[in-house]
């Protein structure tokens, strides 16, 4: 069943988590149209992580996840032909910030060496890059303690309370942290919203986040299902350049802004930037992630990964590339 | 029937028991008045079903009358009655302990120290002649014996009042009568008051100083009340001979007889 | 005498008693219920007004409700809702009647009994978050992966209690059923089964609970409607208040649920002494 | 002993009974032998905790016995006595059901249609005197009308084999003659054999054809049977005065009494 | 005659029969355990193998034996393991007795139970990785926030369960112990939790899998350490092998637990008739 045709255009996206902004484009479309302008019928499927939207996929429950591109990598570990076709954030978003209530002075990422550091998950994405940044300072892997604490509310409080040092944090729930304590009190010690940081974390342009990715199967009998996605992503893409956070939180579902309107405008803004431009994705980020997976995941490192054949830029509208 | 200064052990004075039912309420007992004298022997007979078990439970002060009071050393009964050992129709022993922990139960409760409650219900339980099974748990015991372990758990509290309801009918004749007779050991010479029910008329009399009749239920009332002026001590094999027993027997049973007639004529 | 007379109450003289203070509790447990709730509710709006419970974490009682109201009235909330109950209700009826015809089977035939012990309790004991990938993959992204989750939550409960009920069953009516020639069907449907209700009622009264759960966290991990799906996009903006309106909108569903439940043991219980008790109508 | 040709219709063959205890096994009952003709009435008594429960559950087939061998109509036993109709000594009532449903009960499971059932139950009904209770719940009923219930529960049947554990105990006098005279219509003029365990020497007496008497546990056998060679229809109220009667009694007392002695002189 | 003797098997004229099938049947059941347990991880195995299960969602038996076996080696499982066997234990205990008490308290005090009776069914109904954010605010990240987790599963299983059995406690008996001088805290101790012990052990067989179960999906959710951390960094990574090595050390886990409890249960419950079954020990 995985990677049948989808017919008629019907077609279902698991999202790993649909109120995160690095998957707002997904949502967006929908929002706007543009998939059914495109003649098809998309359901998104909230899976709660991309782990689990990357599942999905392998069971056959959805056709199409919006996920990261790490996965892809890790899924070529595992010889399985899984690609990503459209990029939607060139840049991890991810932040490193300090709790205000931090049991020791932290200043620099070398000051994480025996903290108490939160990520969302062990084994995620955040857990790799602050793994990779300690690496990066010539620390240990395991010189921080890592300490799961998800990556919504529990995140802030766990950094509002000093229950954690620091944490690597996402939107929207760092601009949160910001507003509720305070902008200056949050000590950010990398931010790669900016392509500034990224270039500084990872010595490249772009690092591809959040893709829209598939199995190649699916992408060999869907190659027109494929385009149409690819095309209304792109779309999209162009429309949020086009438009001010405001605006983009003005389309967004209504709930999305209900816990607190402003911070969910700022945040925007402050992602807005992350988002692709054109939906390409580059071959020297494709490079770098898989070079970061590589030191943390041994079957990684031992699998003789050809980064081309994980992403695709062909699915993309050839006017816009 | 008030007028007597010294308060009696138990009195009724017009109690009606009453069961609730889907379909109104079903009365039990209605209007009974009884009094019985401390120290007195009383026992209580009636056809089946009629009441004599609810009126136990009135005295006890498990059931509250729906009419009617009770009163107990002249008090009006409140909650239980903590005057009284009730030796229950149902089995009653707690599944969970031995004989041995069943008889000494009542001991426990009032603080009564292990050694001393232990070698009291040893003592109990060879009198009621079940030496042997201390440690046997209830459902390892036939229906007599369960009785009988009744019978030692209720005996050795050593209470004021004693309630007891077909204590022996599950027994043969002959360990009847020795229980019988331990019975009258106990109570000869003490204050205590027994409300004792039974269907053998022979062991109503034979022990009794009254024996009071409870007509057929439903809304059964007490349709006489026979004293028993037997001397004592007694010979309770001898006595059945003796001619006021016969007379009182008879007297008894053809009372009884139109009673439990009663409920098959009014049947049909 | 008259002294001691006139100190026995009224409420003793007349009318069965038993029955008296049963009618005259019923108002005063609801003024109670009303004051306990108003207590905690305001108790609550005043601290989060004070600053004194972050809203953040708690929202607002007031907010709440309005949230609430606001989701009937535009009637946004029904699709929702109606998916999550189907979920629940099927994970109650299948879990249900798996435990119930399983904890019969096992407690009638030793030797299966003997031989799935161990496996039943391992299988109690596994994480059900963590097989969610498997449940997606077993049962698709539709409400058949949700009611699985509830499924196994329920089942155990109610095999258990089964289980352990049917076991319980006093003997001397059982041989006395066989003896008047019962087999082991009619045994089950005429000794064991009424037998075990009160065992089985008590399992369902954690159950209604727990299929709730099970539907909602199903949701919660993965799909596109249901309440579950409405808490979890409310919890990944931050919007507390939609957190608390919807675990607010399932609490009431399953006080609706289980008045229910209540009628049915009621009815099926009905040959039970009354006990002037509440918890499981079977004994109202 | 098995030179008869026409088989008896129960046989006990050395049949042993015993119960697993924590500190070895109780044996009940040893080496018993008992052969019961087709359509005879034979009762058992014995000291209270002797066994004769556990002999009834042997014939019904509930306990197997630790040696020995349970014969019905020549038949070994295998699994539960199909032909046999038990009322037990504590109750077997289903509290489930209203006294209508438990008596039509046995009716119900061979599958008998509704309103037969109910109408010969109501026969029943009326027979035990519990008339106006066929909608009551066994809780709501008295002791002895449980066991009433329980009667008419077994009688309805019909079964070819009759058990019954001590059935009019809880009854009074009056109630019980009427029981007595209902099991006699019952069962004269049929093939029925009756086991009847009471402890009521009279009844015992007055009822059968044999009286069976068992001996003091533990491993109780039997000491002695007394056949009982009255005419048939007998009155139950006139037969008790007549010399044979009399004379069985003693004998059968006598022998009691020393074996209640046994257990009290064993004890101490 | 005699051949109706013959056809008498040997076992019925020798030893006292009922003893006589519970010898014989014990290896039987470890042989048919075994048997199940042997078919389902060779066909798993295979099936794996043969591609006809994939390994991406089922990993295969053999790795994840070696991966314990691995664990073991290492000793890397000995700190994850301990935390969430004290935090699941911590669970427990705290849950069981709050269930206990309250569940006792709740039984015997009638208006009490009609006043919380709804609060306590939709607290029973609340998702609780809902409320995930909520014990980290009160509880912090460390064990607490877990045994908080696993006490809102174990606590409801129990409280029921111990509400229900204390209410089913013979009405004579308790009369009976009433007269002869029991006070209620005594009635308690002697007679209501005796009763309900068959009650509260069925609700414990179910507890022990909640407990852990809790541990897990609050290691899950948010922590550094234990099983369920383990669990969560493995499918993190897709580590198949991983997820169910995990899942086999707790349920490995479970078992040991669950004979301690049926070891209990059987020595408190020896009062009772024996019945030759299995599940929960306490009759055996
Ligand atoms: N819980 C109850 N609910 C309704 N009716 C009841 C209840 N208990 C007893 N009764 C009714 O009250 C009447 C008297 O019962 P009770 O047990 O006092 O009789 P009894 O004289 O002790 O009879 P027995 O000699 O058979 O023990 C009976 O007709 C019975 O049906
Ligand atoms: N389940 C059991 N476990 C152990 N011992 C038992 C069990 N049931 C009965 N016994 C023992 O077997 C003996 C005979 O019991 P049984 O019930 O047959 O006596 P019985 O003659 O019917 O007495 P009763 O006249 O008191 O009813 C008793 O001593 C009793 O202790
Ligand atoms: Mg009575
Ligand atoms: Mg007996």
């Amino acid at each position: 069943k995985p990677g049948e045709r989808s017919e008629g255009g019907q077609l279902t996206i698991g999202v790993g988590g649909q109120p995160l902004l690095v998957y707002l484009p997904t949502t967006l479309a929908q929002r706007l149209g543009y998939y059914e302008d495109e003649g098809l019928n998309v359901t998104l499927e909230d899976l709660q992580g991309g782990s689990k939207a990357l599942q999905a996929l392998q069971g056959g429950s959805v056709d199409v996840v919006s996920g990261y591109y790490d996965h892809a990598i890790q899924m070529a570990a595992k010889d399985r032909d899984v690609q990503s076709f459209v990029s939607m954030l060139r840049y991890p978003s991810l932040v490193i910030a300090v709790s205000p209530k931090a049991s020791k002075p932290i200043e620099s990422i070398a000051d994480l060496a025996g903290a108490n550091v939160g990520v969302t998950a062990p084994g995620s994405s955040t857990d790799f890059f602050l793994k990779y940044l300690l690496g990066k300072e010539g620390l240990p892997a395991d010189s921080a303690t890592v300490q799961a604490v998800g990556g919504d509310s529990s995140a802030v409080a766990a950094m509002e309370q000093g229950r954690v040092d620091a944490a690597v944090m996402l939107d929207p729930a760092f601009s949160l942290l910001q507003q509720r304590v305070g902008a200056d009190e949050v000590q950010v010690l990398t931010d790669t919203r900016t392509a500034e940081g990224v270039q500084e974390d990872f010595g490249v342009s772009t690092y591809p986040a959040a893709v829209l990715y598939s199995t190649g199967q699916w992408l060999e009998n869907n190659d027109d299902n494929a385009r149409k996605l690819a095309k209304a992503i792109v779309r999209t893409l162009e429309w949020i350049d086009q438009h001010s956070a405001e605006e983009i939180a003005a389309e967004m579902p209504e709930e999305y802004a209900q816990g607190n309107r402003d911070v969910y405008v700022e945040s925007i803004a402050k992602v807005k930037e992350a988002y692709s431009k054109d939906g390409t994705l580059e071959a020297d980020g494709a490079e770098a992630v898989r070079e970061v997976l590589a030191q943390f995941i041994p079957e990684v490192e031992r699998a003789d990964i050809d980064v081309s054949t994980t992403f695709s830029n062909d699915y993309l509208p050839s006017e816009t590339s | 029937m008030g007028d007597d200064p010294v308060a009696r052990a138990v009195e009724l004075r017009g109690v009606t028991m009453a069961y609730r039912a889907r379909d109104g309420d079903y009365t039990a007992v209605s209007d009974v008045d009884l009094a019985v004298d401390r120290g007195r022997f009383v026992s209580v007979v009636g056809p089946t079903g009629c009441g004599k078990s609810t009126v136990l439970n009135a005295v006890a002060g498990l059931l509250p009358p729906a009419a009617g009071e009770v009163l107990i050393e002249g008090q009006p009964l409140r909650g239980l009655n903590r005057k009284a050992g009730y030796m229950f129709q149902q089995d009653g022993l707690l599944p969970w302990k031995t004989v041995l922990d069943n008889v000494a139960f009542g001991l426990q409760l009032r603080g009564t120290s292990k050694s001393e409650r232990d070698e009291l219900a040893r003592d109990w339980i060879t009198r009621v002649g079940l030496a042997g099974f201390e440690d046997s748990y209830p459902h390892q015991l036939s229906g007599g014996m369960r009785k009988r372990t009744a019978v030692a758990q209720t005996w050795i509290g050593d209470p004021e009042m004693l309630l007891m309801d077909e204590p022996f009918g599950a027994l043969d004749v002959q360990t009847r009568q020795v229980m019988e007779n331990e019975l009258l050991t106990l109570w000869t010479g003490t204050e205590k008051t027994v409300l004792f029910v039974t269907h053998d008329l022979d062991e109503a009399i034979s022990l009794s100083d009254e024996v009071v009749l409870l007509s057929a239920g439903p809304a059964s009332r007490i349709v006489g009340t026979y004293p028993v002026d037997l001397p004592r001590p007694r010979n309770l094999l001898d006595i059945r001979t003796s001619p006021e027993f016969t007379e009182i027997y008879r007297a008894i049973w053809s009372d009884l007889r139109d009673e439990v007639m009663k409920t098959y004529e009014r049947i049909g | 005498m008259s002294a001691s007379v006139e100190t026995t109450p009224e409420t003793r003289t007349t009318g069965p008693v038993r029955r008296k203070p049963r009618r005259k509790r019923r108002p005063a447990v609801l003024i109670t219920q009303i004051a306990v709730a108003v207590f905690v509710v305001l108790g609550w709006e005043l601290c989060a007004r004070a600053g004194i419970v972050d809203e953040f974490f708690f929202s607002k009682p007031s907010d709440i409700v309005s949230r609430t109201i606001d989701w009937f009235a535009t009637g946004s909330i029904w699709e929702h809702l109606q998916i999550t109950l189907v979920e629940a209700a099927l994970a109650l009826v299948i879990g249900g009647l798996l435990g119930l015809v399983i904890g019969f089977l096992l407690a009638r035939v030793e030797f299966i009994a003997a031989v799935f012990d161990p496996y039943i309790k391992v299988l109690n004991a596994l994480p059900r978050v963590v097989l969610a990938p498997i449940f997606l993959l077993w049962f698709g992204l539709g409400i058949w992966s949700k009611v699985a989750f509830g499924v196994t939550l329920v089942f155990f409960i109610v095999f258990f209690n089964t289980y352990q009920g049917v076991r319980e069953v006093d003997r001397v009516v059982v041989d006395n059923a066989r003896m008047l020639g019962a087999k082991e069907g009619q045994l089950v449907r005429h000794v064991l089964l009424p037998s075990a209700l009160t065992w089985i009622f008590s399992s369902l009264h954690i159950s209604v609970g727990f299929a709730i759960v099970g539907a909602v966290v199903g949701e919660y991990l993965g799909a596109s409607k249901g309440v579950g799906y409405l808490i979890s996009q409310a919890e990944g903006t931050f919007d507390t208040t939609g957190v608390f309106a919807g675990m607010f909108v399932l609490s009431a569903v399953v006080l609706v649920v289980d008045v229910a439940v209540n009628r049915v043991e009621r009815y099926l219980l009905r040959w039970k002494p009354s006990q002037d008790n509440n918890f499981g109508g079977g004994q109202r």
